[in-house]
C-alpha cells in the first residue's frame, strides 16, 4: 500500500489545530521546510511544538502565529544570526502573547523522546542539577499541566536511585508528539526512509509519534532501498505519510543535494531584525514567501534555477565547497 | 626542537582560540559546537592533541571536516567522521563521563563558573517565568556543564556579563544555589556542585582579556594570565569584572606562536569564517 | 593510537575472575566463539554471565565452568537442538552446582542494557506483567543482591506513573557489563565498528559496557571505514581492544564472510546430549576442540581448508545458498 | 473466482501451518521466531495478506528472504529486508502496541492461555528456585504475550500440556495469578489481564488437533475447530485437554488447499527444513 501523497493532503489527514508536532533535523540544517511553510499557508493555530534544538521552523511557526506553545532548549539560526522577534515574543510573556515558550536542555527533550520511543512513561536522568531548568517557580506550562492533552502532570519528578545507592535522580516524562515531520534525501512507497549523513535525533522522533509525515527528495521504490538496509533509518511502521518535495529542507542544507541558501537565509534573518522595530517587515516577507505563493513548486520557481544551481552539493564532498560563506561581504545572488 | 617564535600581530579573537587549544589534552574527547570552541579545537589537533577526538551535539564523531562548518549539522561534518549517532546517544556520553572537555560559552558567567545563556532580568509575573532580554537559550549547555569531565569557559570580558550573581542560571558551575524542590521555596542555599552527586566542573575561563581559573579550595575565579601583550592590565580584567576577582601570581600570557597563527589563518579558517580577518 | 591487539591480551588486560561479561550476536549468530574458547583456555573462573538471547557461547561457558552467574532469557541452540547438560545443571540448582541462573524476559534485559548504555541506574516497563518473571519467590540472585559487585539491589522496583496517572509501572536496574566482546566484520585501529547484517543489540551492549573487546574479521584502515560512515555501529569511545579473529564466530555464521558449520554444531550438540549421561563425551569434545588447541589458528587449521570453503558465503547473498540444511540427512563433513 | 481445490495428502504439522496462516490479516506486522510461525506468515504473505510485515527478534524487519532461515539470527534474513535494527528498538513497537499479532509455544498451556516455556516441576529449594525439568526459557515470549495486540499459539496437543495450571508462568494469557509484591506472599488471586493494565491477549491455540479459541466473557478455551480430516475427533480432543474444554459448535477445520500445500513444498520450505518431508 502506497503511502505516497500530496504535502497539503498529509498535512490536512494528520496534523490538527492544537497538535503537538515536532520537526526533525537541527537549528537550520536539513528542516522540513516545506512542509512548515504549508502548515502556515493552510492556517494551522494553538499548534504544540515539542523539538530538541529547534531553529527556523520553529521560529517562523510562532511569529506567524501557528504555534501557541513551545518546549524547546534553544531557539536561533547560529552563525546566521540572533532569533530576533522571537526573543521579543518571549520577554513580553504569555500572559500578553498567548505564546509560551517553556525550556528544558537538550538532553532533557532527547530523554524525553526516547521515553516515547520506547513506550515509558518517564526516564531518569543526572543531567542539569543545579540548573534553573529544574526551578519549579520556573515552569510556564504550569497551569496547563494535568489539563491540557498531552501536557504531561508535572514538569520532573525526583526520586532516590533503589538499585544500586546512587542518590537522588530526577524523572523526565516521555514525549510522544502527534506528528513528527522530518525531511530526508528518500524514502520509499511504504515509508521507509533513508537518511544520509548525520539524522540527528530523527529516528527517535519518528518512533515517538503516533504520526509521522516524511517530506523528501526522492521517492524509490522498495526494491532499491531494500538494498544495503543498514543504511535505512525509519522503517515503515513509524510513517503515515510520503511526500516528494524536492528542495524540501531549503533555505537550510540536505547533505548530498543541496547545501544552505546564504542570501535567502540572511535576508529572512535581516528582516526578522528590522521587524523588532517594524513588524511589518516581516510580514512582508512572510508574504512573499510563504502566504503568497500557492505551494512549494511555486516557491522553487520564484527562486529560480540560477539559485538553484549555485547551491548544489558537490557529489563528492556533499555540500557545495564554492558557495560564498563569509555573511559579511556576500556577493548579489545569482 | 627549534624555540618558539611567537607571532607579533594578531587579534583578541585569535588570542583566545590559542588559549583555548592549549587546554585541549592529546586523547582528550570534545565536546564543541561551532564558532571558537570547533577552531580552538581543530588547531590543537593539529598541533598538540593529534589523538583528539572533537564530536557535536548534531551528531558527527571524530571528523576531519576539509572546510570549516557554519551551524552543528553542517554537511561539512561529514567528511572523515567515523560515525553518526542521533543526539540522544551523542548526550548519552556526556552521562556515562565519556566527555573528556566540554566548550560553553553565554551572556553572563559569576565567580563560581555559573553560566547564564538563557536570559537577563529573569522574573516571575503572572504565574509565569519572562525575561527583560531573552537569548538563545541552553541547547546542551546545562548537559555539558553538569556532565562534562571539565568544561571551558569562552566570553567576552566585560563587567556586566562577570557578575556577581546570574539572573538564570543556565549551567552550572562549582556552587549553585540549591532549588528545595519539596518545599517550593527556590533556590536558598549555595552548595558545591559534588554535594549534589556531580562530577566535572569549569576548569578556566578565556576571555578577551585572560585566562582565568578556579581557586582549588575555595573554587573562586581568579586570573590565571592576562593578555599583556595585546596591551590588557590586570587592573583593566579587574574593573571589567563585576565581582572581586584576585589577581595575584597572574602571569602575562603566552602569546600565539607563528605555527598556530599560520595554521588558523591558512589552513583552518582561511575564509575567516569566525575569525573575520 | 591504535587500539590491535592478539586475543589473548585483551583478555588478560580487560576480563578477571568474577567480571560480569556480556557476549555479542544473538542464539548461534555471530557470536565471538574464538573469543569464548579462549576464556575457556585461559581459565577464567566465576564470571558473571548477562546477555540477551544467549546461546552456544554461553552454555559453553557455563559446562566449561568459567561461569557462576548467568542472567539471561533464554539458552539454546534453536533448530540445531535443546541445551543439552546446561538444562540439567539447572535442575540440580545452585545449592548443588555453585552456578546460579536468573530468569529475565528478552525485553526486560534489553531495557537494562538500554538503562546502562544512557548512564541512568534504572529503566521503567509496562512488559511482562503477570509472568512469573517478577514472582517474587523467584529469584536466585536474591542473596548477592547488595553484596556482589554489579548485583543490583533489587530484580525489580513498582512505582506509580506521576506524569500521565497510566498506573502501575515496573522499574528495572540498569545493567553494566565490565566487559562486553563483540564479533564483527570489520573495525579500525582506532576502535571503529562495521557490522553488516542485523546487529543485533551489539551496539547497545558495547554501549553500556565498561570495556569492550571487538573481534572482526578483519582489520582496516580509518580512512576506509569513514567512507559511508552511516554503516558504523560503534564508535571508537567505546572500544578497548581490536583483534583480528578471521572466522571468529564459527561455527555460527557471519554475513557476508561464512555460514554455519552444520557438522559442528551437530557434532556439539550431540556431544552435550550423550553428555547428559555420560559427562565424559563432552569433556571429549572441550579438550579436542578448546584446551588441547593452543589457539584460534590451530582451531581453524584442525578444521581445515576444505570444511572453511564448504561454508563460505555467496558475496551477492551473503550467506551459502548450497549448504546441507537438512540436519536430519546431513552428508559427511568435507 | 474458482473453487478451493482441497489437498488431500497432508501431515498434522502442514495443517497447523496453515490453519495459523488463516489468523493472519492483510496488513498486518507480525513479530515470529523461526520455526512453523516463520512459514505460516510467509504463506499468508503468499496468498492473502500480501501486506502483512514479518520481523522477528534479531532485528530484521520485513524480509523477502529466498531461502529459508533456520535461526532469529540467520543471515537469510537479510535478503530484501527494509530495516535492521536494535533488539531494544524492536521489542519496543510491542511496548509501543505497534506489533499486531506474536506467535507463541511452550510446554505448558492452561485454560486461559497462560504458557510455560521455562520449565516444569518448578519449586523453591534453599532459597533458589529450581524445575524438576527444565526448557530454553522465555526468550521475547513473555514480553509478546503481554504486549502483541493479539498472540497466536501453536503446540502439540497432548494432556501432560494442556494443563489446569501451568508449572511456571513464563507468558500471561487471559488471566493470571496477581503477585503481591508489596506482602510478598506470591501469586493470591487469579485476576483478568486488563485489570493489570495490559492490552492484548491469546486469540488462538493452534495445535496438532484443532484450533482452539477463547470465550468472549469467560476468557476460557474452547475447541472451534479440529482436524476431522485427519480423523481427530472432538472426544480425542477432551481427552488429551487437561482441563475441561467446551467444545459445542466446533466445526471441522477446512482442509489446507492445494495451493497452499504447493506454495509450502515448493516455494516456502523446499528443503523440508521444518516441515520435514
Amino acid at each position: 500500500m502506497s503511502k505516497v501523497m500530496e504535502l497539503r493532503e498529509a498535512l490536512r489527514r494528520f496534523l490538527k489545530d492544537g497538535s503537538v508536532l515536532c520537526l526533525g533535523g537541527i537549528s537550520i540544517c536539513r528542516r522540513p521546510m516545506a512542509a512548515t511553510y504549508e502548515i502556515i499557508r493552510m492556517g494551522f493555530r494553538d499548534l504544540h511544538l515539542i523539538d530538541i534544538a529547534p531553529g527556523m521552523p520553529q521560529i517562523l511557526l510562532a511569529l506567524a502565529g501557528s504555534a501557541s506553545i513551545t518546549e524547546a532548549c534553544w531557539h536561533g539560526y547560529e552563525l546566521f544570526g540572533h532569533p530576533y522577534m522571537w526573543r521579543n515574543l518571549v520577554e513580553r510573556g504569555p500572559g500578553e502573547t498567548g505564546y509560551r515558550f517553556d525550556d528544558l536542555s537538550h538532553y532533557e527533550l532527547s530523554l524525553r523522546f526516547v521515553a516515547g520511543w520506547l513506550g515509558v512513561p518517564f526516564i531518569p536522568t543526572y543531567t542539569a542539577r543545579g540548573s534553573d531548568l529544574y526551578n519549579p517557580e520556573y515552569d510556564n506550562l504550569r497551569d496547563l499541566r494535568g489539563v491540557r492533552r498531552k501536557v504531561p502532570r508535572k514538569k520532573f519528578a525526583v526520586m532516590e536511585d533503589p538499585f544500586y545507592g546512587r542518590g537522588s535522580v530526577r524523572l523526565l516524562p516521555a514525549a510522544n508528539p502527534d506528528v513528527t515531520i522530518i525531511h530526508a534525501q528518500m524514502a520509499a512507497p511504504d515509508g521507509t526512509t533513508r537518511i544520509y549523513g548525520a539524522h540527528f535525533d530523527d529516528f527517535v522522533h519518528a518512533a515517538a509519534a503516533d504520526h509521522v509525515i516524511v517530506t523528501c527528495e526522492q521517492v524509490v521504490s522498495r526494491e532499491s532501498i531494500a538494498k544495503d538496509p543498514e543504511m535505512n533509518l525509519i522503517p515503515s511502521v513509524y510513517v503515515d505519510a510520503v511526500c516528494e518535495v524536492p528542495y524540501g529542507a531549503h533555505p537550510g542544507p540536505c547533505l548530498g543535494h543541496y547545501d544552505y541558501d546564504p542570501w535567502f537565509l540572511c535576508d529572512l534573518v535581516e528582516r526578522t531584525r528590522e521587524g523588532e522595530k517594524d513588524p511589518g517587515r516581516f510580514r512582508e516577507w512572510l508574504e512573499e514567501w510563504v502566504l503568497g505563493v500557492r505551494d512549494h513548486e511555486e516557491y522553487l520557481e520564484k527562486l529560480g534555477v540560477r539559485r538553484l544551481l549555485a547551491i548544489r552539493a558537490d557529489p563528492t564532498l556533499g555540500y557545495a565547497p564554492n558557495l560564498p560563506r563569509r555573511l559579511d561581504r556576500l556577493p548579489p545572488p545569482p | 626542537m627549534r624555540e618558539k617564535e611567537y607571532a607579533g600581530d594578531y587579534t583578541p579573537m585569535e588570542m583566545m582560540v590559542v588559549q583555548a587549544s592549549r587546554l585541549i589534552r592529546n586523547g582528550d574527547v570534545v565536546f564543541v559546537g561551532t564558532g571558537l570552541p570547533m577552531i580552538a579545537s581543530m588547531l590543537a589537533i593539529n598541533l598538540h592533541a593529534p589523538r583528539a577526538i572533537l564530536c557535536c551535539e548534531a551528531g558527527f564523531w571524530d571528523s576531519r571536516f576539509i572546510h570549516l562548518p557554519m551551524t552543528v549539522g553542517d554537511s561539512r561534518w561529514y567528511i572523515g567522521s567515523t560515525w553518526l549517532v542521533g543526539q540522544s546517544a551523542m548526550f548519552s556520553l556526556l552521562q556515562r563521563r565519556r566527555i573528556d572537555v566540554g566548550f560553553l560559552g553565554g551572556s553572563q558567567v559569576d565567580k563560581y563558573g555559573n553560566l547564564n545563556s538563557t536570559g537577563i532580568g529573569t522574573r516571575v509575573e503572572g504565574g509565569y517565568y519572562v525575561f527583560q532580554k531573552r537569548f538563545e537559550g541552553s541547547g546542551g549547555a546545562a548537559d555539558i556543564a553538569s556532565m562534562a569531565n571539565r568544561t571551558i569557559i569562552m566570553m567576552k570580558h566585560e563587567r556586566r556579563r562577570f557578575v556577581e550573581r546570574v539572573d538564570y542560571l543556565t549551567s552550572p558551575g562549582w556552587y549553585v544555589w540549591l532549588h528545595d524542590f519539596d518545599e517550593g521555596r527556590g533556590r536558598t542555599r549555595l552548595v558545591p556542585r559534588w554535594e549534589l552527586g556531580m562530577w566535572g566542573g569549569p576548569e578556566a575561563v578565556v576571555s578577551t582579556m585572560g585566562v582565568m581559573g578556579f581557586d582549588e579550595k575555595t573554587k573562586e575565579m581568579y586570573v590565571k594570565s592576562y593578555y599583556a601583550d595585546l596591551g590588557i592590565t590586570l587592573e583593566e580584567i579587574r574593573r571589567n569584572t563585576g565581582f572581586e576577582i584576585k589577581t595575584e601570581g597572574a602571569e602575562p600570557a603566552e602569546p600565539p606562536t607563528q605555527e598556530e597563527l599560520r595554521l588558523l589563518r591558512e589552513k583552518i579558517d582561511p575564509e575567516g569564517i569566525f575569525l573575520q580577518y
